[in-house]
């Protein structure tokens, strides 16, 4: 399984972005990381360049949900990427708000998983247990 | 004309900012009241002063942000910058201010100070008396801190080193150097009209694992590059470790060796002062707690003897604090360090000696670079890897250095990478540490020695 | 049958509790779970254990409030009894618990063991399975203490001195001598069955500038009375002076003395346990700043290095606090433990020996009186000022000695009265104050020495 | 002019009494300080006793209001004390609760002046304004 990763936008937060590489790894996936301060565009680029399965965003600084609006038309763009899953994890808003009311506008905004606010092993155990659960159906 | 001045006049000349009366701010500059100069207030050396952190886009809310703080007994205004101007893009800044001054919405993270102009803000910093520290993170601040002292701001925090590696991952450093040698000549200048303008370096770095002596070597060097421009009065800082003794340990050798290496340079006639930053790390969510951990980082700058602290909140793991919760602080942190009596002296021999070998190690390492100048020197080091800050995510910095705590919650170094730290202190460090114990995952540990505050 | 055993029974035989089994009381003992016994968690040295103060009138109550603590992460819950019980006037407890049982209204400020008797208070304490010390302030407490025991209260704080200076103005010095001398017995005969009971003396006082020799040489002879009866867990305790400093100086000679008094009485086999009460004097009214004060206080009780910790919350100022109020103080002091790391090792060797030598002096007056058993030459040495408690509201106490606090806000004393501090001392420690400074009323200069943390 | 003061009750915290003593000696009344734990009989006794002007009592431990109460009934039963001014100060109730409850509540009881978490010096202050003015009336 290929996941392309880092964090969206001007945000240089790097620490969970290390630790996300390392635990991703440790899992058996094989990782593009794109590091701190990458545009929507260089994630989609990588992601059809490496043909991965997975695209897994962070965002820490609060930047999320300005890129976040871009994210479907962005996509529409690209024919290659119908089926990748779209992760999103961090701290996903400016000051604070609860993860009843952000899950679902991040859901609309187009991707499959967000974790706002949630530690990084509990959020990539849920992505193992969605990518079985897809495999069967 | 010198250089110099040609350089401020091409930077001073631009569509974003309104013509600049380089003899009126120098008029200004000349009488302005002492009480706007930080320098002032750390000669009279009467207590430890305390400095929030806090930006808003609006004119209007920066001054109701200053007035809470002043209302909680402040004695150093902040004065953060929202991150277009940090980012030099002057046009969006003034459209998100536009747009933020429209609604009640904030479009922006912090004070745009270029787009608000200096004559607008002299007029709030002179209002209020307080000196004013310029927190940015801007490697190209040569037309911001221009602003800034045009406006009354006399301390000006960063460095090409200190707010290049924790918070970018692109900007060419070599370039850095160079505008920040900018900024040291123009605060040199101006510090010869009145009290001198303070510069400060950023020591919290990536405020993650960081250890001791590649913090204290980066504020040496900040420290020694603002000196050789002129600078007068220079603020070394760092943030709490963990470690309550590593803090007092590194305090103190951080102090001495800035001592010793200004006097190196025939510096010794400025002033040089210690700053200390609270929990710069992963704060707990929970507000209570983060209320004792910002208390307990308060009685330990204590301890450590600092001439400045400066504060968080109680929301830092959310998201930017409100002003109610900011001005908490600042009256919060007065009354401790007021009830805070009968403090005991400690050294800690073993540790200090340690500590100094390592600075003075890689300081020697620097100097001895073939290249003619100090910037020149100290470039090659970080791309080379004698510097090596953890968690940086600049690319030309090496991560080849790795960090862990030991049990009392030291951060000690178990990979060198190419900092010449010498063996017998290397030795030491990993002695210290329960090397064997890892039984879980490297990113757990990773996870648990940064998340200790927790 | 042993005069205590006739004694007890007389004790025992009352109407206000049901028929005292003393066998399945013993049996009880013998059997109670080791987690019942604070004696155990001092043991096992894991942490500094956390205590809070708190009891409510009805069964109800007192239950809610330890699960309140029990959430919070309490290591040793407390019972406080109410002044009734106290005064021993146990009708008017019982009509008052009555009353409060009948209404929502607390009619009575702490819990009234001896009414609810032990059978149902067994219940609640194995139920929780924590650790529970027995607070009053009684100078007769033979029934309650009995009744404690026999509940699973396996600590018991107080002694004649402690518990009757800072809180009685006529009750008889002697008799509480002799009622507490029972108390000691009994603790001593049941630690025979099972794991030791401990006892606990009250080191705080009037918590209103009392100088560090006092307090340790009250602390001292309560523990030599209590060892000499056979109790084989003591702890000796005291409260935050003001001065980290000096905290950290009298926590130090405290366990230094109390090791050396326990061996010269051949008790060296007992286990001393040291106790640090946060901040006893008034209280800041403003809640906020009352949270920073607290959270010092632990962080200061880490630096003495103290075994237990005992707490107080945020409405100090205002009245008997909330629920709510005290299992935050719980959580905030766990929390500040957790992470509070690296601490550096401090000794102060010129104050440590001024105390230990104005400890020494005092003690051996004490010993020097004439009479035949120590608790009549502690009697004595009360009577005739050689111990002299400032602010002590009892008749018997001289208030002759007089302290204030010097500019690190260390307590020192300038006026000796019959306390024989040797010359030595003295003159350091009136050389450590200002004492021409008082510009002002002697009033107000009291007033600025107690509320310092104000 | 003649005080007696003390602390009401089974309260012992002595503090403020002590304060209280030095700082009426310093403003020259003659004072008689009966100390803590004193009751309402004997604070009546001393004042007919003394002929005292003013009669001051303090309560910090939260049992004033039990004690305030008897007051007025007890009072009435010595028939020089009439014209006495009668003074009451400290943490006058258990728990919290405003000086705008508190004081008129004590008036009622009998007092002429309430001071409930008041500085002493403060309190004092008033005190001696007051007796000027009913001594010009
Ligand atoms: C350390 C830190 C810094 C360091 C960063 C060093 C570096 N290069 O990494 C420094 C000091 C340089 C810094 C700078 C800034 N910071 Co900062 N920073 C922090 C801090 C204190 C800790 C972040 C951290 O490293 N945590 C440890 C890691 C492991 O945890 P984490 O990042 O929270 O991620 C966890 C989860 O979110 C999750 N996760 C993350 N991604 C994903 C993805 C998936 C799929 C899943 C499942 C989980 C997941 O995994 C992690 C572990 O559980 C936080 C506050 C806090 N949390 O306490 C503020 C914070 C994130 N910073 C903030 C800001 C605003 C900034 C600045 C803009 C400040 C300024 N005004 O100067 C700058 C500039 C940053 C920029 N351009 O983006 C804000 C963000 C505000 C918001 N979201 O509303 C915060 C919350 C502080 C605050 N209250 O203001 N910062
Ligand atoms: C020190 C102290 C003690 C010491 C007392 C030593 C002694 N013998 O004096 C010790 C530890 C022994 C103690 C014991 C107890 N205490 Co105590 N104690 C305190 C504490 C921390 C400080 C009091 C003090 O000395 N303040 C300094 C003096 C100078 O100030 P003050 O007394 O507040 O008085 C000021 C004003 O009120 C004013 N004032 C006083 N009288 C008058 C009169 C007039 C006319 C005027 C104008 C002004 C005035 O002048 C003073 C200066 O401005 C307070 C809490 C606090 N305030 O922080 C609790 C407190 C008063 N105690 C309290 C209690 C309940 C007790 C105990 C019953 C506790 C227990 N359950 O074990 C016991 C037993 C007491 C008894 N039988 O009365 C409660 C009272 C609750 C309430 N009112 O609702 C308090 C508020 C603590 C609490 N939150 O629970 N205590």
């Amino acid at each position: 399984m290929k996941v392309v990763t880092g964090v969206v936008g001007n945000d240089i937060h790097v620490v969970a972005n290390r630790l996300i590489e390392l635990s991703l790894d440790a899992r058996g996936f094989e990782v593009f990381n794109l590091g701190v301060n990458t545009y929507l565009e260089e994630f989609f680029d990588a992601a059809v360049e490496t043909q991965a399965d997975v695209l897994l965003i962070s965002s820490l600084n609060g930047e999320a949900e300005g890129w976040a609006r871009e994210v479907k038309l962005l996509k529409s763009k690209y024919n290659t990427l119908d089926d990748i899953i779209m992760v999103i994890g961090g701290n996903l808003v400016v000051g604070t708000a609860s993860a009843d009311e952000i899950v679902p506008r991040y859901k609309k905004y187009g991707f499959d998983l967000v974790f706002h606010q949630v530690d990084l092993n509990t959020g990539l155990d849920t992505l193992e247990m969605y990518i079985k659960q897809r495999d069967v159906k | 004309m010198s250089l110099l001045q040609e350089e401020r006049e091409i930077i001073l000349n631009n569509e974003f900012i309104d013509p600049f009366d380089f003899a009126e701010v120098e008029e200004f500059v000349k009488n302005a009241n002492e009480e706007l100069f930080i320098s002032h207030h750390f000669a009279k050396k009467e207590k430890m002063l305390v400095q929030p952190r806090g930006g808003f886009p609006t004119y209007e809310k920066q001054f109701a942000l200053n007035e809470f703080f002043v209302e909680a007994n402040v004695d150093v205004l902040p004065l953060t910058i929202d991150s277009n101007t940090r980012l030099n893009d002057y046009t969006t800044a003034r459209k998100m201010l536009q747009l933020s001054e429209e609604s009640e919405h904030d479009m922006l993270n912090g004070y745009p100070l270029v787009t608000h102009g200096y004559k607008a803000t002299r007029q709030m910093i002179t209002h209020f008396k307080k000196p004013v520290s310029l927190r940015h993170g801007t490697p190209d601040a040569r037309l911001l801190i221009e602003v800034a002292i045009a406006s009354g701001i006399f301390e000006i925090e960063g460095g090409p080193i200190t707010y290049l590696l924790p918070y970018s991952k692109n900007f060419p450093l070599d370039k850095a150097f160079l505008y920040w040698k900018y900024v040291e000549k123009v605060c040199a200048n101006y510090s010869k009209l009145n009290l001198p303008i303070n510069r400060e370096s950023f020591g919290p770095l990536t405020a993650t694992l960081v250890p001791p002596s590649i913090t204290i070597v980066i504020q040496l060097l900040e420290m020694l590059l603002s000196l050789e421009e002129g600078v007068k009065s220079f603020s070394v800082s760092f943030s709490q470790t963990g470690s309550m003794n590593q803090d007092i340990v590194m305090g103190s050798v951080m102090r001495k060796m800035a001592k010793f290496y200004a006097q190196e340079i025939d510096c010794a006639d400025a002033t040089i002062n210690l700053v200390y930053h609270q929990w710069m790390g992963a704060f707990p969510t929970d507000k209570k707690f983060a209320q004792q951990l910002i208390n307990m980082s308060t009685v330990i700058a204590s301890m450590v003897g600092a001439d400045k602290i400066i504060t968080k909140t109680k929301e830092e793991a959310s998201g930017i604090p409100t002003k109610e919760a900011n001005a908490e602080t600042v009256a919060n942190t007065q009354y401790t360090l007021r009830i805070l009596n009968g403090l005991p002296n400690i050294t800690d021999k073993e540790e200090e000696e340690i500590l100094t070998m390592e600075v003075k190690a890689i300081m020697e390492a620097v100097f001895n670079d073939s290249a003619d100048t100090l910037w020149r020197k100290v470039f090659n080091s970080i791309k080379n890897g004698i510097i090596d800050v953890p968690f940086s995510p600049h690319i030309i910095n090496h991560n080849e250095m790795i960090t862990m705590r030991d049990a009392n919650k030291n951060i000690r170094i178990i990979k060198r990478g190419n900092v010449p730290i010498p063996d017998r202190c290397f030795e030491y460090e990993k002695s210290q540490c329960d090397l064997g114990k890892s039984n879980t995952s490297i990113v757990n540990d990773i996870i648990h020695d940064i998340g200790i505050m927790q």
